[in-house]
C-alpha cells in the first residue's frame, strides 16, 4: 500500500552485535546504545553521519538486545529521519513462510533483507556499522566511488605501523585500486586499515551476497568472505582515504579512551561545530547546577547535573550528583548517577543509574593495582567501600576485569 | 484532567521588560537557561493529564509559534486535541475594545465552546511555579466551586504592580478582590488561574461583552462575586511574577538557590521545552565555575559566578562573568567582564570589554548586538 | 536513560502469528496487516480499540514478516500513540546473552517481554491479538474486573450453539466466575466463547508465565496452557460478556464474509461513528472518480479510484481501476489493482497491485465449482483468461483452494 | 533543490469568494473534494525537493496555521529548515504602506536573509497547478537569468482579472509586463512564481522600500526589467486561477474531465494534505451517483451527478445533487435537491428543500447553515 519511490543510494547500518568485550556495559543493551561522550549513544554518530551527508533512507539491523534500541531510535526524529519516503527502518531478524533465521554474520543480515532494499531499486548501497566515533561525509566517498568507476569502495584510514596486525588491512595500488586485503595479518604490507564502511554497486553486492549464501563454508562475513572473494574475481574494488578522527570503541579501554579524547584543548572530534551537528534524543532535564563549592575542569558535563565537588577531566552524563569534598578524575560517569561525600573516583566507568555513597574509594587512587574500573548500571555502593582498580562490579559481585 | 481544557492567555503589558519584549511577547522570553516563561504552565498543564490546550495571542507572535509549533515536545502533537495556537483574529471588530483575557476569550469562543470538554482552567503566561493542577480540579470539585482561584501568600508585596489580589476571605471562600492596585495591602497573590466550568466561562464572557464591561476579573468575576461560589486554592510552592526587568533578574537569581532550583524544575513535575541539540558544556582547565545555572553545549574557559547561562555560550579566557544572565549563543571574548548585566540572545561582548549594571539596575543588551 | 513512569494498564498485542490459512493473501505480510474494510488493516481495530479506550502503551509483538508491519504501524503516530511516555512499541524477539529464541507460543511471546513490561510497573496486563475485528471498550471490561476483585478476566461472546466446537469455550457460575474450560469441545456445555482478550493481574500473571516455562511439556499457549493452569488452581477468574460484532478472520472464507458485512443497509459494525473512530495510516491519493458509465450500489468504494465500470456488493480498496463495462461483483479488490474492460470479477479476493485485463472473467461466473477466487498480490491475468471459482493463483500458477 | 528557499505570500485579495472567505485566506478555502487551494502549490515545493519554506500570511489566518500545523502532512517538519507560518508582524510599521507580496516580504526579510538557501522561489498561493520546480531551476541556470518567472499561453482572458500579464518577449526575455489590467490583450498570464538570487530579493525589497516603491512586480520587477535578464518559462499543463466564485466553481467542475483529474492529482507529483481519518464511502442499493469526484467517509443513499463531495458528506434517499460542490461533513437530507449549489462545511440541507443556482453564479451556502 506504501508507494515507494527509487533511490540512489540506500544505507543498512548493523546494529546487531552484542559487543562481548564491553562486558557488563552491554549485558542489558546492544553496543550501539552505549552511551558516549556526557549525551550521546555510539549510534548517534553513524545516524548524524547519515543525516549530514544528505542520506533519507537508512535500515538498521538489530538482533541482540534491541529494545532500548528500538526505543531509542523509534521513527528516526532526532536524526531527522522520519520521512515519508524512506527515513530509518528496523530491520529484527524475522520469520517466514519457511521458518525463522538469525543473521549468522554480517553478509548473512544483509542477505536477509534483501527484499528491502529491492523496495528502493538503488544504484548503490552504503553498509555501515554502529560502533564507531567518527564524523565522515559519505555523499563524498560515494563521488569518489563514481569517479573510479568502482564496483565496490571501502573507507580506510591510515594506523599506526605497530597497530596496523589488529586490522582489516588493504594494499591499493598507485590509483587507490585495491589489489590485495590481509584480516589480521602478522607483517602487514601498509597500514591502510578498513573502517567497516562500504560502498557497492548493488547489482554487483546482491550477486555475491547469493553465491556466498550458498557456500556452506562461508563464515557470511563482510570481511572474511565477501571482500576476498570480489578481490579474487577481480570486481573494481577501490580504497578511499579517510583522514580525520576514527575510533572503533569495541572494548572497554577505547571506549574510555574515545571518552577522554574529547577532553583536549582542541580535540580531534569537534562536537560545536554546527555544519556537521551529532543528533541524539535530548531528555527532559534542567540547566546543571555547579555550587559555590564546585571545581570543574577539563570536563564534559551535561544538564541534570548538580555538582557539589570536585570534577577533573571526566565526562559526566545528563542528571549526574557529585556530592561535597568528593573528588571525580579521569571518569565516564553515566546518566543519573548519584555520588555522596567524600568520595575519591578515579579511572572508572560508573554505569547508569548506580549509586557511590559516602566515603567510598573507587579506582586508581584505591590502591596499586592499574586498569579502568566499571560499575554495573543500578548498583550500590555501600558508604566506605574501598575498590581496587581494574575490578568490575556486576551484580553485586567483585570481580577482576578480564 | 481529561475533561478539562487549558486556555493559555497572552494577556501581559507587551513592554514590560524594555528591549527583550521589543521582538516578543512576555510569553516566549528566555528563562531559567533553557526556557521559555511560558513552558512552565504550559508543562503544569500538561503534567496535570490536560490534553487540550489553546493559547490564545496578540501581538507579536512568530517567536512563540515557532517555539511552540506543533506541540510535539510537550506531547501536545495530538490526533484528536492537542495544541492550539490562536492569532488574534478580529474580523468583525477591528478595534480592541476589551482588556487582555477579556479580549482573547471573546476572539475565541467559538474554539472554546467546540472543545470536547467539560471544565476550563484559564491562565496568564506571565506567573512561573510548578504545580500539578489535578489537586486544585479535586478540591474545585470537593468544594462545588463556581470558580477556583489558585493564590500565594507572598510577604515583600511592595515590589508587585499589575497584579490582582484577594483583598477580603471566609474560609475558603473569596469576598473580594483589587486589580492592578499599586498600593494593595493584601499578601494574597492571585496566580491569574482559574478553573470553572466551559459553560461559566462563556456565560461570564457573553454577558460582559453584551453589557459593554470590559475585565475579565473586575467585570466578570469580582462583579458576580456575591453570586458565585469562588474558592481560593493556596499554593504554597515558589512563585515568580515577571513584570519588570528587575523582577526577571531577582526571579532568575533565585534559581541558584538549590532549593528552589530542584523545587521549579522537577516537583512535582519536569518543565519541558523546544529539544534543541548541543554538546554537553565543556569545561578546560582554566574554567572557575560557582554558583551558576549552566545549559549545555556551552564552551567555557573563562570565570563564571553567580550567573546563569544559557545553551552554547562562549565564554573566553580570561573573560569573567558576575551576577549576570547570558542568553543563547552569546559570545563573551578575551578578558570581557560583565557584571549584574543581561545579554540576550547572540550577544557579543569583544575583547577586553567591561560591562557593569546595578544589581537593582541591571544592564540589558539588546539581541544579536555587538559591543 | 528514558525516565518511565508507572503505568496502571498496559496492553500486549499479539501480532507475530502467519494465519496460514489466509494462504497467499500472508505469504509476503502478517496477518495483522492484511487490508480490511476499503482502507485498514486489521491491526486498526486492536490499535485504535486501544487508543479509543484511554490506554496508552502497547507492546506489539511480531515475528512472522514484520517489515511491512513495522513500517505501517511506525511508532504509532497514526493511532495518536506517538507517546513521550509509553506509546506503541514493537517488540520482535531477540538476541540475549545466552543465545536468541523465537517466540514458542503466545504465553513464551509475553515471557520473553516481562521486562519490557516491568519498566511500567503494571497493575494489570491486557492481552490481545491482531487479527480480530471488533470494537470494544477495554476499559468497561477492566472496570468489571476490578469490581469483581478478579485475577484473570477473560471476554467472551455467545456463538451460535452449532459452531461452539470451533472455539474455547467457558462455562461460568451465576456471578460470572469460570468454572470450567474447554478448548474446542465436541459436545460444548455452554455457548460462550473466548474472544482471546484478557486481563491479568501482572503479578499473578508473571507467577504463571515462569511457571510455564519451566514446564517441558508445555506448548506455551494462553488458552492450551495457562488459562487451564490457573483454573485448576483456584485463581479468581471471570467471564466478560461482550455483546456486539466481533470476527476471527483467519480464513479466507471469514476475512470475505467479515468485508460482506460491512455492505449491509445497517452493518452490526458502524465504521462512520465519530465517537470510536477507527484509525489507520492514510496514503496520499486524491479523491475517487465516478465516470458517467459507472454504476455503484451496496459497496465500499475509497479514495483514488476511478470507475467506469459496474461495481456491486464489493470492497474496493486505494487506488482501484475498474474499467468500462466490466462487472466486479460480491468481490474485494485491494490497492491499486488495475481491472481492464468487459472483464467480469465474481466472488473474488484480487490482491494488491495484480492486474486484471480485457475481457477475463474470473469467479463464480465462469463456471459451476463453487467458493472464492484469489488473485496473488502484483499478478497479471492475461486478456481473455477465464478462472473458475474457487482457485488460488499465485506466483504464475493455478491451483484448488484447499 | 535543496539550495531553494520557498516563501508562499498570501497576497491575494481578501474576500474574492464571499461567504466562503469571510473566515479563512483564500490559501485555506477547500478545492478539489479534499485539498486546500494552498496544498498545490506547498506540494509542488516538497516535490520538486525544496526543504525550507515559508509562508507569509496577511490576514485571518487561524484556518491556515490549523490546517498545516507543523508540516508533518508535507514532510516539512523538520529539525534544520521545514515549514515556517509567518503572521503578519508590524511593530514598527502598523500602517500597511505597501502591496500585498512586497508588504510580506518586507515584514520577513530578517527570516528570508537568515535562510541557508542561495536561491529563492517567490510564490502566491490562489494559482492551482502541478509542476515540478526542478525544471524551471535547472532552465534558469541555464539560462543564466536573474528573474525566471512561470507563465502559462491561455486561451480565454477575457475572464482573467487581478493577474499579471507578459506583454512583450523576445525570445524566453521577458521585455514588458501589465499587473491587473482589466483589459490586457496579452495571453500570457504570469503563474506568480518567481525564482531568483536571495541577494537580488532582497536587493528589490530594500531599494523598493527605502524609494518609497509600494509593488513587488510593477516597481521591484518592471521598473528593472531592461537591466535584469528577467526569463520567462512556460508551463503548458493545467492551470486554474482562483479570483472569484465563477472561477473557483468552473475550475472545480473541470476536474470532472479525467484527464484534468490525472494531471492535477499525480503528474508530476502527488497532492499532499492534512490527513482526516475516515472510513470509504459508502453506496447503497438505492444510490445513483454519475461523473462525479467523491472523497472518503461519505454515505450516499440518493443520486449525485456532476458534482464534488468532501469529506464525510451524506446524502440521504432520494436527495438530488446536481453540478455542486458539497463541503466537508454536509448533510443533504431526504428529498432535498441541489444544483448548482457550492456549500461550505457543515451545511445541513433539511429534508425536501430545493435550491438552485445558475451555472453562472452558483449558490453559496454559508459554513454551518441550517436550510
Amino acid at each position: 500500500m506504501k508507494l515507494m519511490r527509487k533511490k540512489e543510494f540506500v544505507a543498512m547500518l548493523l546494529a546487531g552485535g552484542q559487543g562481548s568485550r564491553l562486558g557488563i556495559l552491554t549485558k542489558k543493551i546492544a553496543k550501539p546504545a552505549v552511551p558516549f561522550g556526557g549525551k550521546y549513544r555510539i549510534i548517534d554518530f553513524t545516524l548524524s553521519n547519515c543525516y549530514n551527508s544528505g542520506i533519507d533512507t537508512v535500515g538498521v539491523l538489530t538482533q541482540y538486545q534491541p529494545l532500548e534500541l528500538n526505543s531509542y531510535i523509534g521513527i528516526g526524529r532526532a536524526w531527522d529521519l522520519d520521512r515519508k519516503n524512506g527515513g530509518v527502518s528496523l530491520l529484527p531478524p524475522f520469520v517466514r513462510e519457511k521458518g525463522g533465521e538469525w543473521y549468522k554474520g554480517t553478509a548473512n543480515a544483509i542477505y536477509q533483507n534483501v527484499s528491502f532494499i529491492n523496495q528502493y531499486n538503488p544504484k548503490f548501497v552504503l553498509i555501515l556499522s554502529g560502533d564507531h566515533i567518527y564524523k565522515m561525509d559519505y555523499s563524498k566517498m560515494l563521488q569518489f566511488h563514481k569517479d573510479k568507476e568502482s564496483e565496490a569502495t571501502i573507507a580506510v584510514i591510515e594506523v599506526p605501523w605497530k597497530e596496523a596486525h589488529r586490522f582489516g588491512i588493504l594494499i591499493p595500488d598507485e590509483n587507490g585500486r585495491i589489489i590485495e586485503f590481509e584480516e589480521k595479518p602478522v607483517n602487514p604490507k601498509s597500514n591502510y586499515a578498513s573502517m567497516g564502511v562500504y560502498i557497492f554497486n548493488w547489482n554487483v553486492l546482491k550477486d555475491y551476497l547469493e553465491k556466498d549464501e550458498n557456500d556452506p563454508n562461508s563464515s557470511n562475513d563482510f570481511g572474511k568472505d565477501i571482500i576476498p572473494k570480489m578481490l579474487q574475481e577481480n570486481v573494481r574494488m577501490y580504497a578511499y582515504s579517510f583522514r580525520g578522527y576514527w575510533k572503533d570503541v569495541g572494548t572497554v579501554e577505547s571506549l574510555w579512551e574515545a571518552n577522554m579524547d574529547l577532553l583536549g584543548e582542541k580535540p580531534q572530534l569537534d562536537l560545536y561545530d554546527y555544519n556537521w551537528p551529532i543528533y541524539s534524543v535530548t531528555p527532559t532535564q534542567p540547566p546543571q547546577f555547579i555550587s559555590e563549592t564546585a571545581e570543574i575542569n577539563c570536563s564534559l558535563v551535561s544538564e541534570g547535573c548538580m555538582i557539589f565537588g570536585r570534577v577533573e577531566h571526566s565526562v559526566l552524563f545528563f542528571g549526574v550528583h557529585v556530592g561535597k569534598n568528593s573528588i571525580v578524575k579521569d571518569s565516564i560517569v553515566m546518566p543519573s548517577v548519584k555520588i555522596g561525600r567524600n568520595a575519591v573516583i578515579e579511572k572508572c566507568i560508573i554505569c547508569e543509574n548506580a549509586v557511590v555513597e559516602d566515603n567510598c574509594q573507587i579506582g586508581a587512587a584505591a590502591c596499586n593495582s592499574k586498569g579502568i574500573t566499571v560499575v554495573g548500571d543500578s548498583l550500590r555502593v555501600p558508604a566506605g567501600q574501598k575498590i581496587p582498580a581494574g575490578m568490575v562490579i556486576g551484580s553485586e559481585q567483585l570481580v577482576k576485569r578480564s | 484532567m481529561k475533561d478539562v481544557m487549558g486556555i493559555i492567555s497572552l494577556n501581559e503589558n507587551s513592554d514590560v521588560l524594555n528591549n527583550i519584549t521589543n521582538h516578543r511577547p512576555l510569553a516566549s522570553v528566555p528563562f531559567g537557561g533553557r526556557y521559555r516563561i511560558i513552558d512552565f504552565v504550559l508543562s503544569n498543564m500538561v503534567n496535570s493529564g490536560i490534553q487540550n490546550v489553546g493559547v490564545l495571542t496578540r501581538y507579536k507572535h512568530r517567536s512563540l509559534i515557532d517555539h511552540l509549533r506543533s506541540g510535539k515536545d510537550w506531547d501536545l502533537d495530538r490526533k484528536r486535541d492537542g495544541l492550539f495556537i490562536f492569532p488574534p483574529e478580529n474580523i468583525n471588530n477591528p478595534a480592541e475594545l476589551y482588556n487582555g483575557v477579556m479580549q482573547n476569550l471573546y476572539n475565541n469562543i467559538d474554539y472554546i465552546y467546540k472543545s470536547r470538554q467539560k471544565y476550563v482552567l484559564v491562565s496568564g503566561s506571565d506567573i512561573i511555579y510548578n504545580l500539578n493542577y489535578r489537586q486544585v480540579f479535586d478540591f474545585h470539585k470537593q468544594m462545588k466551586a463556581d470558580i477556583t482561584m489558585i493564590y500565594k501568600e507572598i510577604n515583600n508585596i511592595n515590589k508587585l504592580h499589575s497584579c490582582s489580589f484577594i483583598t477580603k476571605m471566609k474560609n475558603t471562600r473569596i469576598l473580594d478582590m483589587e486589580v492592578n492596585s499599586c498600593c494593595s495591602k493584601s499578601s494574597k497573590m492571585c496566580l491569574e488561574a482559574y478553573i470553572m466550568d466551559k459553560s461559566l466561562l462563556i456565560d461570564i464572557v457573553n454577558s460582559c461583552v453584551s453589557r459593554g464591561y470590559i475585565d475579565f476579573i473586575k467585570d466578570g468575576i469580582v462583579k458576580n462575586i456575591s453570586i458565585l461560589n469562588v474558592i481560593g486554592y493556596q499554593h504554597t510552592g515558589y512563585v515568580a511574577k515577571i513584570n519588570s526587568i528587575e523582577s526577571y533578574y531577582q526571579h532568575s537569581m533565585d534559581l541558584l538557590k538549590t532549593d528552589i532550583w530542584k523545587e521549579l524544575f522537577f516537583k512535582p513535575g519536569l518543565v519541558y521545552t523546544k529539544v534543541k541539540d548541543g554538546a554537553a558544556t565543556k569545561y578546560t582547565k582554566d574554567s572557575v565555575v560557582r554558583n551558576s545555572l549552566i545549559a549545555n553545549g556551552c564552551i567555557i574557559e573563562g570565570t563564571v559566578k553567580n550567573s546563569i547561562l544559557f545553551r552554547g555560550v562562549r565564554v573566553d579566557r580570561g573573560a569573567c562573568i558576575k551576577n549576570s544572565i547570558v542568553m543563547q549563543k552569546s559570545v563573551i571574548e578575551k578578558n570581557a567582564v560583565l557584571e549584574n548585566v543581561i545579554t540576550d540572545k547572540e550577544v557579543c561582548i569583544t575583547a577586553g570589554k567591561i560591562l557593569r549594571g546595578d544589581k537593582n539596575y541591571p544592564l540589558v543588551i539588546e539581541k544579536k548586538k555587538v559591543i
